[in-house]
């Protein structure tokens, strides 16, 4: 019911969530994340991401079936893009099907706050010609706490 | 008994290397702290980054661990950086 | 900066998305709603939308900008189907576009509550050849409540 | 003085009308719940559409209001059920 993907090509937002229609389902909700033009170092050109291929597969596959245990879903589908992206390319999507939307909504942002800090995962942004890895924000650690409580 | 190590993102590059096999003693538990206090105490870069209340996030088999967490015989043992992924 | 339509006429999610991409933009999270088969009157092959032309767009537009107030948004998109739309097809689909995910997600909650409670839609439901008016739902009321604490 | 009522959704189907003229007295303020009691004091569909507490909602001029706002000479007052759109 989950369908997960790591690739570096870029994905179709439009025929993800066609294939999530279908019976019963009233509400589709997608997150897409997009590699931004600016960073606290300056105008970024591009980030690479490196991930952790055995884990990556095994921590998608909990996350999802954590939202899917938490919410009564109809459909599900999250993929993350690694390797080389320029700015303005997309990194991530989630999308999320439903019979109500408030389950939607509330388990695609589940996903996208336990992605980013729980998927391993690690970015390095390319800015005037030198990469920088990312550093970790504290307030995606706060984000992910709310679940918890 | 040994262990693989695996490091990953700024770990990897600032220490040249992916992975390495690492010997544990047989005769008393060995956790994840007391492979990071072993790494700490090579010295140099190797302390820079494993001689860390915080950033540094471990997992055994490919689960996220605590410090805690006792390593056995053939485990792999992943060390990175928070993940800044999504 | 926010586009707003009523139309019968289907629309193109990933085009929406498309065109809310742009300079500083990290997140984008879209909400497409669907006409269920299911109803408690049983299966529902097609419902009709009437709506208040002069109200629809005004409070449409207040809606939209309340967003846009609350909120550090870089773009929003808002369309809403009218006419004879069969079970499957979207009605709806809200589209907000900022630097962080969580304005962005909160954003595209707080549109659909309102739409839900203060936009003048009404939807008569097709069950074994009739037309029943659709109650509006409790719960609607009390999501979009919750945003004016 | 006179505004113009328009009905909407169930309302209109009901009452076989989308709008009609109505009168206001000149000589006294007028609410939407004074124009809803004339409505209701028609009697049959009508008293069974606007003798009621809730499930009616008002706009003048296409915006929102509450049974105690005035109406005056000219305005649009619509009329409808509880929305249910998106």
């Amino acid at each position: 019911m989950s369908r997960i993907r790591v690739q570096s090509e870029a994905f179709d937002l439009a025929a993800e969530v066609t294939a999530l229609e279908g019976s019963g389902v009233g509400a589709v909700v997608t997150f897409t994340g997009l590699v931004r033009n600016q960073s606290a170092l300056g105008e970024v050109t591009a980030i690479e991401l490196e991930h952790y291929p055995a884990m990556t597969a095994k921590s998608l596959e909990a996350i999802a079936a954590e939202a899917q245990q938490r919410w009564p879903l109809l459909g599900l589908t999250l993929i993350h893009r690694i390797g080389y992206l320029a700015a303005g390319e997309p990194i991530v999507m989630v999308a999320v099907a439903s019979k109500h939307r408030e389950a939607a909504f509330q388990a695609a942002s589940f996903l996208m706050d336990f992605l980013k800090t729980r998927a391993p995962f690690w970015k390095k942004e390319w800015v005037g010609g030198q990469a920088h890895w990312v550093e970790a924000k504290t307030t995606d650690v706060a984000a992910a706490d709310r679940w918890s409580s | 008994m040994q262990i693989q190590i695996l490091y990953f993102a700024r770990f990897r590059e600032k220490l040249g290397r992916d992975s390495e096999a690492f010997e544990l003693a047989a005769d008393r538990d060995t956790s994840v702290q007391s492979v990071l206090d072993v790494l700490a105490a090579r010295g140099g870069v190797w302390q820079e980054l494993f001689d860390c209340e915080k950033g540094v996030l471990a997992a055994i088999n490919q689960e996220m661990v605590s410090r805690e967490t006792l390593v056995y015989d053939e485990d792999e043992l992943a060390l990175f950086p928070p993940v800044t992924g999504g």
